[in-house]
């Protein structure tokens, strides 16, 4: 497993290149990018243009956070490997936030794991956005659907 | 016992620091405890906590219940719901 | 979109990359690898050693069938692109056999994109593998289990 | 009317050839008629269609039926279910 929490951007393709060099013998590999957007709220037409992004972040917990995460995915799907990549610190829009990435001989794990490993990240990883824009600066909002994505995930 | 507190985005900017050692008395033993002890010391910690149900806590970097207790923590972190990924 | 069926190689990082440089404003990128396992069957324990594979491909077919499924993807979620690129011809192990991308506002429909795609690409689009081992060469047989993961996207 | 068969796989393989064009008679409207005219061309199309279950249709280039009419068809070919991804 790879678990990183930095500062630095990433090469999205580079770390790809990595995972799969890693998991040669891995039939399916699935990943997910989240990258920064240039604009607020959920709609490009209407958003605000974005300028730049800060990403507070609860360093310590942020690794133990993440490990944890990948430990469950883990025990509920049989995975080859997982690597995660969060960025803290200033960001530039399209810039990549987030990277996820499973391996598995199956697609169908793979694809859940990732979407799972994703979905629980939103609600429980230690993140903050904060975004400047012509209007100044200001802290994005938790949604709800995000909450409602992570619970589809709880065990019963 | 001196417990370290930590806090994060519009949090720490309303308080206006990340961190600081605190001793709350012995009467303070749950976070819902602590928040209000911690909402006394100015009016900064009162305006940062005035909506109590915004405030997502971490005891010892764990997802913690505001009913939870605090005997033998070192660390307890105070923070908006998360935004990241 | 970017739909091709080639018979060379392609590095997953460098189409990655392109990819997201192609869709700076999306916030959410969901790509999937399908790579050449070096064993036999569904167990990795158990199954032959592979020395190379034959996809056999119709090729006209194929680049439509392509395009209809990601054409018939872009009416099912909002979707900003779509990627998809598939070998025909020998490979070797650990080789990427296919390659899809998808590219979204939300990370929801990245995913579902992502795997519809790769579910009917399953069952519809027209590739046979031929893998060679020491014991000779055999066909793939097709697997039930694909039809039963592409019949969960049929619209009722 | 000549019409262009194409076969991919173990179909080709039985079959000898990946392609030939044929005239079946009229009588000859659908790909089970079709498949059941081919199967009587040799000993290898009849072996390569033995099980018909296990044959799959492409129309021009278009997954069909057996039961599907060819009257207009231009291309047909024959295939066991697609193994890529």
């Amino acid at each position: 497993m790879d678990i990183r929490v930095q500062k630095d951007a990433f090469g999205i393709g580079a770390e790809t290149d990595t995972f799969a060099a890693r998991n040669k013998t891995s039939g399916a590999i699935c990943t997910f990018i989240g990258q920064m957007r240039d604009f607020r709220g959920a709609d490009k037409q209407t958003g605000e243009a974005i300028a730049t992004m800060e990403l507070d972040a609860y360093p310590g917990m942020a690794d133990k956070q993440l490990l944890d995460l990948a430990t469950e995915a883990k025990s509920r799907w049989p995975l080859d490997d997982i690597a995660i990549i969060h960025r803290y610190g200033p960001l530039k829009p399209a810039e990549a936030i987030v990277f996820v990435a499973t391996a598995s001989a199956h697609r169908g794990d793979a694809f859940a794991a990732c979407e799972f490993l994703m979905d629980w990240l939103k609600t429980k990883a230690p993140f903050w956005k904060k975004e400047t824009g012509p209007s100044g600066s200001s802290w994005v909002a938790a949604l709800e659907s995000d909450d409602d994505r992570a619970k589809r995930w709880e065990k019963t | 016992m001196a417990l370290n507190i930590l806090y994060f985005a519009w949090v720490r900017e309303k308080i206006g620091r990340g961190d600081e050692t605190v001793t709350p008395p012995a009467t303070v033993e749950t976070v819902a405890q602590l928040i209000d002890w911690l909402a006394g010391q100015s009016p900064k910690h009162s305006e940062a906590f005035k909506n109590r149900a915004q405030i997502r806590v971490a005891v010892d970097q764990t997802h913690s219940a505001h009913a939870a207790k605090i005997a033998g923590a070192k660390e307890v972190a105070f923070f908006p719901p998360v935004t990241g990924g």
